[in-house]
């Protein structure tokens, strides 16, 4: 299968400030419009299941991936789609996924929530990647590697002891893992405020782990933010915890939108998109649309086009393994 | 029109609530306007809001905090959002709820129901799709029920939250929600008649033409008990193949009686879950059964489940590997044909 | 059966200076002496797997519970004879328990770790009470009860992630419960810095939970320390999270100890016992240890002469307690 | 001086972490002079201080690091200081280490291994004397392997952490680890004859006098293992019953050879296992060899197991609620006298 688009490699965007707002705008644009061509899809009836957009939210994604280096390690949650477009670059094979097919990222057995690229990761139950994602760097670090660890986890996901046992082990053993909290104000239909006592920072520096927020849905002010984080994570081999306030724009899953109107409606104004929009000419942002606009039309020509998965072997993963 | 699984359900706890102050709701996302993944909550935070608890995401934590209320008098039904996440809990299950009666010498009661959506064919993918409440079989202490839409399902709910002492699994399904209720009408149900143990947690027995010259016993539970249905239809028709179907609601402890009269009667067994075969329900019904009515068995029990991986996203892969009601009739035919037929599953 | 001794009912020291250092004293006497006859009983075979001795945390128990109310709740852990005799003052019942006799606490089933009596209650494994207790708490809250729950926890409990669900939820809910840390500096064989990182005070407070840490083993210093403490959670309903920071003088289990000797050595000097004693007149003293060693020996005289557990029907608890 | 179980695993330890810089040991108190609850652990912190993680209080927790670490090329073995925690690690097993690889379109591999000491006996009480194994059967890419003193327990574990590829639940029982390794010379253990299938996790079938005249198989593992030789020789004594026991260690999945073929030999099937009997080892045997060999059954499978409640702290109530050798040979004299005996346990 011919690739797309080739993924490049990391830093990509240590160039001149107006370069590196159209590659974060160009960016942005595809998970927005990702998203928007899958939720039509969907409405078609060619996706089953669910699917967690992560319209308003895609500065997350920019702003932290693109510091990555390659053999970095990206572990993310239900909501991934945005950051596996910024790791990957490769919309074809996440539109194959989620519409099932054969070819898609990991033959259709995970859609959505469950995929695996190169060093990218995701899985659909809360909190539990976090240790994983800690074995991950520890391995890393301890073969003399010097890549680091990101894992994104949403406000909600604090509900999960879990991920406390992980904060204590990263810290106590110095794992090179940037824990990224998406705090979006909302974990599925409950507030943040129902669903979490106290302070997010405060928590991970109990741990004795450096944190820190950010209040932003710029993504070239999340860019300069996270820069110095990376480094240091992978300079010091010690964890970070980063929240960003933002905010979800669209629904949890698929259609399930009970949040007031008004404050969704209020907090429009911080689409990431327009912010970076505005520092572009009105023809580079154009001509950037037409781009996007293109190959996540051609992605999701390709997936509809492939095989549905199935009608294979079923082989149980016990007797394939085994010694 | 009918009423469906979820609004029997629904109403159920709309009831308790208003009869019991002991009744108290927790679990994640059950405030109205959501009302709660799958709605079966819905209402009743606007009616009683100091009897339900929406939670953060801590599943081990809810359910611990849930027990605590339960041994201290309250009335506490757990919804798990998605019984995939009932793992989170195991601990608090086992270790806990489930062994605090016996082990604190029958001093205190765990009166706890946790409810837990579970099953595939929606497209949820592997951590949304399981049927797990085979791993929680077997744990001294624990009942698990698991409803279809045979029962009254409201009813069963009502008598696990408030006459039942013992910490209880109540398993429901994800696609058996907008089913209507299919209540036995004069004791049939379509052209099949309707037989009923009268236990608290009943087990339905369903039959074309009376408990007489049954051929085979297709026992299913929850999510399958339709599907069996289906197949018994077809393997009438088809093969002229009289089916008995064996639907118990109390798969903990079990209750073999109508299963071992079924099996006496038609001396062959076919057992059916959506979970993947090995210890599992099937598993445990073949063995109790060869222990009750090894005599009876004129062909070997055979069980018919889901393919030993982890449920597939795409709805075409999750529809090869969990099991239909082709895969019932192709078995059952098996059990007539021949006394020793292939078997569909392997292992996992 | 005969009651050895009336429990009385709490607040018991509300008296004379004099007075409560004698009563704390005997009490602590008491679990001391009721653990060393129960390691000699161990010693002699009458005693089967493990039993966890709280030598050295005696003014723990004696310090906290004796401001507990009749109804309030405790609910402890694998380390609970001292917990459990002054709630209780029943050494009898715990013999017989732990000697696995039928007149046990609960009958032989439970043994050392696994006991219940009243509103007393104690599990073998860590963490897991924490959500219980909580939910205990928030039960005798929401019927109208002004009842607390008190829970013992150790610091490397801490390790355990559900004890943070359950510090969120105390937190969210308002659950009068006072967290009651032991850190006795080593969880099993592991050191408290091996298994800990930061800071167990600012882990609660990151939960919005008040908390404070109190270093000694002063039993007179700990009950003073405690009562606000106790008032508070009654009063405001809330949460408080209190670190005693404390050494246990004995093996984690019977004879695991494998501690530097010289550290251990060194933190004789602060055993609790013989800080009470100096405050004591020796005739005082003398009587008390008499007192105490009689009832000691009464118990274990009671506890040997009951039959064992066994011979009754098993009764599957799912039968028993179906509708 | 025999080497014992202990110690045979002891030494598997030690040599392949010589051997492979990729080995690492994890779990809670393990390290030098204390050595780990059970000792298995002994002297590898001394010898390689940094691939020995002694770890918080943590089960689910590291768990999940040793996964991802093994998901990034090393060999982690994890302990469970006390089997009864793995239900804290039951997420992470099921809905993690054991999901990833299919889930993942085989792109991973998790080479996980989970020790656990399980088992009673030894008056550690309800939290720490239970043999959970079953609850994690029929897991889809979760490998259990149970060892006994008859096979090289050192080199099973060897196979495990260097050559397979699953993650793998790797149960030891508490009882077990002083007892000598007794390996068969020249095919024979004592007046009993031994055969092995070969497997890298064997299934080993002893015989009095060779495989021919059997009159009862009876399966066993782990720690049932000696309990079950021991009640072979009495029924060989006391009743003239000659019994075949079929020892295996690779419990999912599960290796119906051996099993089969004996049953194919003796016509009843006994079943021993050391937890309560609902749908655990016993019932997965119990219905597949329903399957695989119901033929051959001359009479109904039975099955030997711990009573439906937790495991009580005091000794004389845990020998009476746990299967012994009286249980074991009462249960074989009934498959041999009736064909339909009764049974001993309920379900739980
Ligand atoms: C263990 C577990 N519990 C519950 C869920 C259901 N669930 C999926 S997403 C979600 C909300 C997550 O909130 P948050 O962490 O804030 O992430 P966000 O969705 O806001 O990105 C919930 C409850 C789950 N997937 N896993
Ligand atoms: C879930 C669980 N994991 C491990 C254990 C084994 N264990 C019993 S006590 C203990 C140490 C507890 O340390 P801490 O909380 O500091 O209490 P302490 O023993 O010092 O009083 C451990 C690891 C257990 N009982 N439960
Ligand atoms: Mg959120
Ligand atoms: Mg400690």
């Amino acid at each position: 299968m011919e690739r797309l688009h080739d993924p490049g490699p990391a830093r990509r965007f240590a160039e001149a400030p107006g370069l590196r707002c159209e590659k974060l705008y160009r960016q942005m644009r595809l998970i927005r419009r990702f998203e928007e061509r899958l939720l039509r899809q969907f409405e078609e009836g060619d996706v089953s299941g669910t699917t967690h957009a992560c319209i308003g939210q895609e500065a997350d994604a920019a702003g932290v991936i693109n510091h990555l280096q390659k053999g970095d390690i990206v572990f993310s949650n239900h909501r991934c789609h945005g950051h596996f477009l910024a790791f990957s670059d490769r919309p074809e094979l996440l539109a194959a996924e989620v519409l099932g097919r054969a070819t898609g990222l990991v033959g259709g057995r995970g859609g959505s929530q469950h995929i695996c690229w190169e060093n990218f990761y995701s899985n659909g139950i809360q909190g539990g990647i976090v240790p994983v994602s800690v074995g991950m760097a520890l391995a890393e670090k301890s073969t003399g590697r010097d890549s680091i660890t990101t894992v994104f986890l949403g406000d909600g996901t604090f509900g999960e002891g879990v991920i406390y046992e992980a904060f204590n082990m990263a810290s106590l053993w110095s794992a090179p893992v940037l824990f990224v909290v998406e705090n979006n104000q909302w974990a599925q239909s409950t507030p943040v405020e129902k669903e979490l006592a106290g302070d997010m920072v405060a928590r991970a520096q109990s741990f004795d782990i450096e944190a820190g927020s950010i209040t932003s849905t710029d993504a070239e002010e999340l860019y300069d933010h996270f820069q110095p984080l990376v480094h240091k994570v992978r300079n010091t081999g010690r964890p970070h915890l980063e929240v960003i306030e933002t905010y979800r724009l669209c629904h949890h899953s698929k259609s399930d939108d009970k949040r007031p109107r008004q404050q969704v409606e209020a907090r429009k104004k911080d689409d990431p998109l327009p912010k970076l929009r505005k520092r572009l000419d009105e023809d580079a942002a154009k001509s950037i649309e037409k781009e996007v606009k293109k190959r996540v039309e051609q992605a999701f020509l390709w997936a509809l086009e492939q095989p549905f998965a199935g009608d294979e072997e079923l082989v149980d993963p016990l007797v394939d393994a085994s010694p | 029109m009918a009423t469906t699984v979820l609004k029997s359900l629904n109403t159920a706890l709309h009831e308790m609530m208003a009869e019991d102050e002991r009744v108290l709701v927790m679990g994640e996302d059950i405030l109205d306007p959501y009302g709660g993944a799958f709605k079966v909550t819905r209402g009743l935070s606007t009616e009683y809001p100091k009897r339900v608890w929406t939670t953060p995401i801590s599943e081990a934590g809810f359910v611990g905090v849930a027990s605590g209320m339960a041994m201290r008098g309250l009335r506490p039904v757990v919804e798990i959002m998605f019984g995939d996440f009932l793992l989170l809990a195991a601990d608090q299950l086992v270790n806990h709820a489930a062994k605090f009666r016996w082990m604190y010498g029958d001093k205190v009661d765990v009166p706890l129901v946790v409810r837990a959506p579970m099953g595939g064919r929606r497209g949820y993918g592997p951590t949304h799709s399981q049927s797990l409440e085979k791993h929680f079989l077997g744990v001294p202490g624990l009942a698990v029920v698991a409803i279809h839409p045979l029962v009254d399902v409201g009813k069963l709910l009502r008598t696990a939250v408030l006459d039942d002492r013992r910490p209880l699994l109540f398993i429901e399904n994800k696609k058996m929600y907008a089913r209507s209720l299919r209540q036995p009408l004069n004791g049939r149900m379509g052209a099949m008649e309707v037989y009923s143990d009268g236990a608290v947690y009943p087990t339905a027995t369903l039959a074309f033409g009376g408990l007489v010259g049954g051929d085979v016993t297709i026992v299913a539970y929850g999510g399958m008990v339709e599907v069996a249905l289906e197949a018994a239809e077809r393997l009438l028709i088809e093969d002229e193949i009289y089916a008995e179907v064996v639907a118990p609601t109390q798969l903990q402890p079990l209750q073999m009686g109508p299963i071992t009269q079924s099996v006496e009667r038609t001396g062959r067994l076919v057992v059916c879950e959506e979970a993947s075969a090995s210890a599992g329900f099937g598993a445990e019904i073949c063995a109790a059964l060869g222990e009750s009515a090894f005599n009876a068995l004129e062909a070997a029990p055979a069980r018919v489940a889901a393919q030993p991986v982890p449920i597939a996203n795409a709805p075409s892969l999750e529809n090869q590997l969990l099991p239909d009601v082709d895969d019932i009739v192709e078995v059952a035919r098996t059990r007539i044909g021949s006394i020793k037929g292939p078997r569909r599953t392997s292992f996992g």
